[in-house]
């Protein structure tokens, strides 16, 4: 793998800058989820658990045709149903596949401490490492879409891959090769952008959705993964996307200035100690006899 | 209390005009439990901390050994910290003495202990410190139960998360700046007092120069007791 | 005791930039990419046997088809080529995998006896040879030759064939083909319901 | 499927109803999907549920189930009204101009003219053309003629007229167009909203978009209808699908590119089992089965070979004037040498068929005790019922019961089903074998699918453990008994001695092997008198117009003739160019009949030949080669010049779509009529004296009970799959066991109130039958309704649980086998069970 890590900008608690970051062009990819014409068939869930081999998940049907509440360390794909009431008393089945967001600026990455638990590719996938995962959970607060979960019986984190060991060996992730109705489609960002925002002007054009939009939230520079709604002034009813995603103020905080300032100040500890014993000298009790507090 | 700081029983040190027990045994025990939970938990936190700074936690076995052991040694040192107050809870009350001293302070710092009013068994600044450290790990913990279970909290309780970074750091940072100062004066500055917390004792001229009302009280017991 | 602690935390930290020069990488190695798990496996082209769409899928088997291989699937994913699914497949197509390799799959013939209640596993030359007695018998014992008006009907009203609904056109036609010539009337299929 | 999945690309307008494509088909559904982005195209859906192929429609309506025909039936009405017709593709392609004989009645009072009470059948003679000639003014400069039977149907009974009266001016009083008008006249909006429970505004928006394809006399732009199940498990079904056909006639979009009626099948090779006749009723290739009333080869071929029936101006192909040469062949393949001219090529050796021998009647004469022995291959027919417990009663009579499969099902463990007392089993005296059958992943062949392409699938895996391929068992089984029979002897054995049985491995027939015997071969040099092209002896036949009457052919089935020829085997071609975009794919597997992708293609022309949208070219008249030629094959004589004006719908006798359904095409009716569901909770508010199909019949025994709203069985329950699950087969599947874990009820908000019944609740659903217990999935995709007058609650219920399965196994009494609610009624045409929209009870259970 000795090119591979060439593939990579940013890498998580890492000291100093990443091996592949400004060294080789890269494009970056995208998925494309048309929320306007899923069809909440599930094939992407089956075609991850598919493609992944992860163990199966004991359900339990709650009252919807959703497959379980959230997404979980080993079920990184799902499709969130929302029976919403239009203002005009008409019902509407939103359904909106729920998964890492590959974000431009991934909060998960910014609060990860161990060195090479998160790295971002130049391709923009933003890939969890088990093997330098140490479990602390930091991603979990850092990341503003609830994305990464935790094994508890390796302590290990896991989300969503953007399936890297297809995308590196030139195919699609798995979830887009299944989508029946190409409600997902996955391209470059640029590619994948134009096309959300052809398919949204359509939908205002010829549908009459006039609220129609791309989301593809400035708060995280931006995601790997963009939808088109029906109505992009209300991302919320689509199973709780955020309406203005970033990185946590604390997380950033915490991350940025908080580490300065903490460094500087312990750093400014040591300084002082150091130079008040330099002015000062120790307190010493029975003159120079005795250092050590007069013992013997 | 006073019957805990009794005179040792070991044979008399080379100077006769006497040593004195400073710490039981139970006490540097504690002290040490402390100490040590602290500073593995400081080392890996650093590792957590910074990137640079984490090859520390390649020093103790690695990040996910480190994560793994880092809550437990934290469950310890609040232990510790615990005991310590149950021990030392009488000792660690701010009193009049302190105000006085606190308002003398700079004379302390200045290496002019002469012109100090007299302290207790512990100064004013310990004493800032163990509050330091007893409040900062009742921070720690619950902020660190948090971050340990971070998973557990739901996404509609996520503020608790972000509290529990902050805090966690917060106070991590204000025992680190005590623990800076702490060590500093128990090692470089204040001679005699890492010996103490070593072996237990100090000699009278060392007590008397440093906590003279706990001196007096000691001796006065000592006498009245022996 | 003077060294105690000091001296502690000097040959540790020369400990560990030791280490580091020694050439002990402290930083962990990234991105160990996951191989791409049907890279040369066997693939074969087939038909999703659910619904009537047609999606071409392909079934990834162990091995390069060498002799000395028993393949098994690994994977099954949507043919790229099909012009009807291009590659997609429904979340019941896409689960093909496990209908393959499914623990429940009956693998041995087996017979439940009159009044019994349990299975019994039973030879398949023997529940063919049973088979055939009971069904020439039960043939023999009803057939018609001619209805009550007397014209020739030449059938067997008695015995029935229920075919489902993901037999190929070829098993069907056999089906057709035998039972037909049994004289069957009660013929019937997935396709009526 | 009249046309083909890709091919829903090309629409600018989809009406699906009866259907949920976007859960039971997902892939096909893309092209929908398709059509949407890249054409602007409408989607209207209406269902009695909203559902996930709602989801994405531009227009939904809630109807009531079983309400079909009143909605379609208003639409034709619009139509008519506001002149949403395809005037010149109505007059020269279908019968509209047709005249029909004096004596005909229509059901203004929910009768046919014809209808005997006692037997509950009609008379059908009076639903005939007029013999005659132009009856109106002056025919148009093109004139055109009738048909639109769905692929596959049977010819029609001879007796039309060879010269049938018309008036092309539509103006003829009994001309079909005018008899059209008048029926639909009565579904009027307020008739459908009182009918169908869909309010007059909703309705008539539906209408007008669906209809504005026609807009200002516009034949460039195309609509499609598609459904599936939710049309033809009604005991009316057939005539649904029958109205949605006339309304695509009416607006002149059959045979056309992104148009046609489209029938979504369900399974992956039912459409296949149809076409080779693994149903009592027919013969491959859809030859009609002998009757004992056929007492020759002659009088059956005489019988189901129909006459062209046309107006004089007109030509008519008649396609299946050829029907003898079809079924000599098929004869020739069974019985070889032993079918020979002198003794009518065995024809002695078929069994003849008089009566209904379908589905529900083969349960039912179990349960009478008549049916001994059952084979039953990936067949489970107690979930897929009707009346799951009736099913389990008569297999508890039977003497054996041999069940291939590849999981445990709910047949072949009928006799440890919930309920059945340890003593009880010890009375049940069925022997049952259960026969571990091959994958679909083990086997190699064909399917055909919805849009009757075949497609040759590989085997990818030996079976596991002791199974064995289905074909080998089925032969072995075969063979013994012929053994037996070559042994014992016994009844009539020539038939079973004299099959063919040609394979090389005889105890393994290969399905290669089987699929070439399917398509057929020369049983002599045969030579072309128009081409001089020869076929030897032995060679496979190139396609279905080499068939002969003479016994010098074989072929198996004759509309999948030409698919494994001498050049090889068709069925497993992979070409995937495209060069007119219109996604037929002619290079891709292939499809019957002869490769022709979409069905009555010369319709998507107008009279002189040109393709009415010249963006979406199929077919087309090329005046230089006098041919007709295209980007699909044509379905059309080639060289039948347009001013011939010989008819597009070259497989009806008439050669024009059937606006008007002739003599014995349909037993309930030229025209369809709305009739209420055997269970419905109103009657019929265009005529409540004849609230029900007249011709349907109820089954007897003491199993088949039916319940009124009387009883207290007052909310309609509908059934339905999801898609996460297939049938009754993936609840073996882990994986799709973990979308949808468990059975559930889908109520209506309101309802649930009025209940007291909360998410997730178990919920007891009762009808006239049984009952069936599951977790009540509150929903507001369904609506209380108002359906005349009267508040009327829907309720659903999905098919796919059972007492086997990953969640079901034994010990957890699982009554779920939702077929235990079902009714025993079938559609008079197709046999196929109501098992859409039924009454029930509900409770908290």
């Amino acid at each position: 793998m000795s090119q591979a890590t060439l593939a990579i900008k940013r890498i998580s608690g890492h000291a100093g800058p990443a091996p592949g970051e400004g060294v080789e062009r890269d494009y970056q990819v995208c998925k494309l989820v048309d929320t306007t014409t899923c069809i909440g068939c599930k094939a992407c869930e089956v075609a991850c658990l598919e493609w992944n081999g992860y163990e199966f998940t004991d359900t339990v049907f709650d009252n919807s045709y959703q497959t379980m509440p959230e997404t979980t360390w080993k079920y990184w794909n799902l499709i969130k149903f929302n029976e919403h009431e239009n203002s005009d008393g008409t019902i509407s089945l939103l359904m909106r596949k729920d998964q890492c967001m590959h974000c431009a600026d991934p909060g998960c990455l910014a609060a990860c401490p161990a060195d090479g638990a998160i790295v971002q590719y130049t391709n923009g996938i933003v890939d969890f490492q088990q093997q330098n995962c140490i479990g602390c959970g930091y991603c979990v607060s850092g990341c503003p879409f609830d994305i990464p979960k935790f094994n508890p019986a390796t302590k290990k984190m896991f989300k969503c891959t953007l399936c890297v060991d297809r995308v590196s060996e030139g195919l699609e992730p798995a979830c887009i090769k299944s989508c029946p109705t190409g409600c997902l489609h996955f391209g470059t960002k640029e590619d994948m952008t134009d096309l959300a925002e052809k398919r949204a002007t359509q939908l205002r054009e010829n549908f009459g959705f006039e609220k129609a939009g791309v989301y593809d939230p400035a708060g995280v520079g931006g995601t790997g993964v963009i939808y088109v709604l029906h109505d992009a002034t209300n991302p919320e009813a689509y199973g709780g996307l955020p309406k203005d995603p970033h990185i946590p103020w604390v997380v950033k905080f915490w991350k940025g200035p908080a580490k300065w300032i903490g460094n500087l100040a312990m750093l400014g500890g040591i300084l002082r100690v150091t130079v008040h014993y330099l002015r000062f000298g120790p307190k010493i009790v029975d003159g120079s006899k005795h250092e050590n507090g007069g013992q013997p | 209390m006073s019957t805990s700081h009794v005179v040792s029983s070991r044979p008399p040190a080379r100077e006769p005009e006497g040593v004195i027990c400073r710490y039981t045994l139970g006490e540097r025990v504690h002290h040490w439990l402390a100490a040590l939970t602290y500073i593995y938990c400081l080392i890996t936190g650093l590792a957590f901390w910074s990137p640079y700074m984490y090859w520390l936690a390649t020093l103790v076995g690695g990040g996910p050994t480190a994560r793994f052991w880092h809550p437990w040694f934290g469950l310890g040192f609040t232990l510790s910290i615990f005991w310590m107050y149950k021990m030392w809870i009488g000792d660690m009350r701010i009193t009049d003495a302190d105000r006085r001293w606190s308002k003398a302070m700079r004379y302390y710092v200045e290496n002019q202990d002469e012109k100090l009013p007299p302290e207790g068994r512990f100064n004013y600044g310990q004493k800032l410190f163990f509050w330091l450290m007893f409040y900062g790990v009742i921070l720690l913990v619950i902020s660190g139960f948090g971050l340990w279970f971070v998973e557990s909290i739901p996404w509609s309780l996520r503020w608790l998360r972000y509290t529990a970074v902050t805090v966690h750091v917060v106070a991590a940072l204000a025992t680190i700046a005590g623990f800076i100062i702490h060590v500093y004066m128990g090692t470089a500055m204040v001679r005699g007092g890492f010996t103490s917390i070593i072996r237990g004792e100090v000699t009278s001229t060392w007590a008397k120069t440093h906590h003279r009302l706990w001196y007096e009280q000691v001796t006065k017991g000592t006498s009245s007791q022996k | 005791m003077e060294l105690s602690r000091r001296t502690f935390l000097k040959s540790a930290l020369v400990g560990g930039a030791g280490i580091s020069l020694l050439g002990f990488d402290l930083t962990p190695a990234v991105a160990q990419l996951k191989e791409l798990k049907i890279a040369r496996a066997t693939e074969t082209r087939s038909t999703c046997p659910y619904c009537s769409v047609s999606c071409g899928v392909l079934i990834y088997t162990i091995g390069d088809k060498a002799k000395n291989v028993t393949p098994q699937v690994i994977h099954v994913e949507g043919d790229p080529d099909h012009p009807i699914n291009r590659g997609t497949l429904c979340p019941k197509g896409a689960s093909l995998e496990q209908d393959i390799l499914n623990p429940r799959r009956l693998l041995k013939p087996q017979v439940r006896r009159p009044g019994s209640d349990h299975w019994e596993d039973i030879a398949w030359a023997q529940a063919i040879d049973e088979i055939a007695h009971r069904v020439k018998k039960t043939r023999d014992d009803t057939f018609i030759e001619k209805d009550p008006l007397g014209r020739t009907v030449n059938r067997c009203e008695s015995m029935a064939w229920i075919g489902g609904c993901t037999d190929t056109n070829e098993f069907n036609y056999l089906v057709v083909k035998t039972m037909r010539s049994l004289g069957l009337t009660y013929i019937e299929n997935q396709a009526r319901v | 499927m009249t046309n083909g999945w890709i091919d829903i690309k090309n629409t600018d307008m989809m009406l699906i109803m009866g259907g949920n494509p976007a859960e039971n088909h997902p892939c096909g559904f893309k092209w929908a999907m398709e059509a949407k982005r890249n054409r602007n195209a409408k989607l209207i859906v209406v269902d009695p549920r909203y559902t996930r192929t709602a989801s994405t429609s531009d227009l939904f309506l809630q109807i009531r189930a079983g309400s079909d025909i009143a909605f379609l039936g208003g639409v034709l009405h619009y139509a008519i009204e506001n002149n949403r017709v395809a005037k010149e593709y109505l007059a020269n392609y279908t019968n509209a101009a047709f005249v029909v004989k004096e004596g005909f009645k229509l059901p203004e009072d929910g009768l046919y003219s014809g209808f005997d009470a006692a037997s509950q059948t009609y008379d059908r003679s009076s639903w005939n053309y007029e013999e005659g000639n132009d009856a109106g003014g002056a025919a148009p400069s093109h004139a055109a003629t009738p048909a639109a039977a769905a692929p596959g149907a049977p010819p029609p009974l001879p007796g039309m007229p060879p010269k049938v009266a018309y008036d092309f001016t539509l103006q003829h009083p009994r001309c079909v167009f005018q008899l059209l008008k008048q029926q639909y006249s009565r579904y009027t909006p307020e008739m459908v909203e009182r009918i169908t429970g869909i309010p007059k505004d909703q309705f008539l928006k539906a209408a007008d978009l669906f209809t504005s394809v026609r807009k200002d006399g516009d034949m460039k732009r195309v609509a499609t209808i598609i459904y599936a199940v939710g049309w033809t498990q009604h005991t009316f079904g057939t005539q649904i699908i029958r109205t949605a056909a006339m309304l695509q006639l009416l607006l002149g979009n059959i045979g056309r590119a992104g148009g046609g009626v489209n029938a979504l099948r369900g399974h992956s090779n039912i459409q296949g089992a149809t076409d080779m006749a693994g149903v009592f009723d027919s013969l491959p290739g859809y030859l009609k089965v002998p009757a004992p009333t056929d007492v020759d080869l002659a009088t059956w071929l005489k019988r189901i070979t129909p006459t062209a029936s046309k107006p004089a101006p007109w030509d008519s192909f008649n396609y299946y004037s050829n029907t003898p040469k079809f079924a000599v062949s098929y004869l020739k393949t069974f019985f070889g040498d032993a079918a020979k001219k002198e003794n009518d090529f065995a024809f002695h050796y078929m069994p003849k068929v008089d009566r209904n021998y379908s589905w529900t009647q083969l349960w039912d004469n179990m349960y009478r005790g008549s049916v001994k022995g059952m084979l039953a291959f990936g067949m489970n027919g107690v979930a897929i019922g009707p009346d799951s417990q009736k099913n389990i009663d008569a297999l508890k009579k039977a003497d054996f019961l041999v069940v291939g499969e590849i999981y445990p099902d709910e047949t072949s463990e009928f006799w440890k089903s919930p309920g059945i007392t340890p003593e009880e089993m010890k009375t049940i005296n069925t022997t049952v074998y259960r026969l571990p059958c091959a994958g679909f992943a083990e086997k190699d062949g064909s399917f055909t699918n919805s849009a009757r392409w075949l497609q040759w699938k590989n085997a990818a895996v030996p079976p596991p453990g002791d199974c064995r391929l289905d074909q080998d068992i089925v032969a072995q089984i075969f063979l013994k008994v012929r053994e037996l029979y070559q042994k014992e002897g016994g009844k009539f054995p020539d038939p079973i001695l004299n099959l063919t049985w040609p394979y090389v491995d005889a105890q393994h027939p290969a399905l290669a092997d089987l699929a070439k015997e399917v398509n057929g071969k020369a049983l002599a040099d045969l030579t072309d008198p128009k081409t001089q092209v020869t076929i030897k002896k032995g060679q496979q036949l190139p396609g279905f117009a080499w068939l002969k009457d003479d016994g010098t052919t074989s072929c198996g089935n004759w509309i999948y003739s030409g698919s494994w020829t001498e050049a090889g085997n068709l069925l497993a071609r992979r070409g995937t160019d495209d060069p007119s975009g219109l996604g037929i794919y002619q290079n891709w597997g292939w499809s019957w009949p002869a490769n022709r992708r979409v069905l009555y293609n010369r319709a998507s022309c107008d009279p002189s030949g040109k393709p009415w949208d010249a963006t979406r070219r199929q077919v087309w008249w090329n005046e230089d080669a006098q041919l007709w030629v295209g980007n699909d094959v044509p379905d059309f004589k080639p060289d039948s010049h347009p001013k011939d004006h010989m008819g597009p719908f070259i497989m009806t006798a008439e050669g024009v779509g059937r606006l008007f359904a002739p003599l014995g095409l349909f037993a309930d009716g030229p025209f369809p009529e709305h009739y209420e569901p055997i269970e419905s909770p109103v009657e019929n508010a265009l005529h409540p004296k004849q609230s029900n199909n007249p011709v349907v019949k109820k089954l007897k025994t003491a199993a088949d009970k039916y319940a009124t709203p009387g009883d207290g069985f007052n909310i309609i329950c509908t059934t339905y799959r999801l898609t996460e699950h297939y049938h009754y087969w993936t609840k073996n599947n882990q994986m799709n066991v973990q979308l949808i874990p468990e059975p559930f009820v889908e109520i209506p908000v309101e309802l649930a109130a009025e209940l007291g019944i909360k998410g997730n609740d178990k919920v007891k659903v009762t009808s006239a039958r049984s009952y069936y217990v599951a977790k009540a999935f509150v929903t507001k995709r369904i609506r209380p309704m108002t359906i005349d007058g009267k508040k009327v609650y829907q309720i659903g219920i999905p098919i796919h649980q059972g007492y086997r399965g990953i969640q079901e196994d034994e010990g957890k009494d699982a009554r779920t086998i939702l077929n235990r609610l079902t009714p025993t009624v079938i559609d008079p045409n197709a046999f196929t069970p109501e098992f859409k929209g039924f009454l029930v009870k509900l409770e908290k259970a």
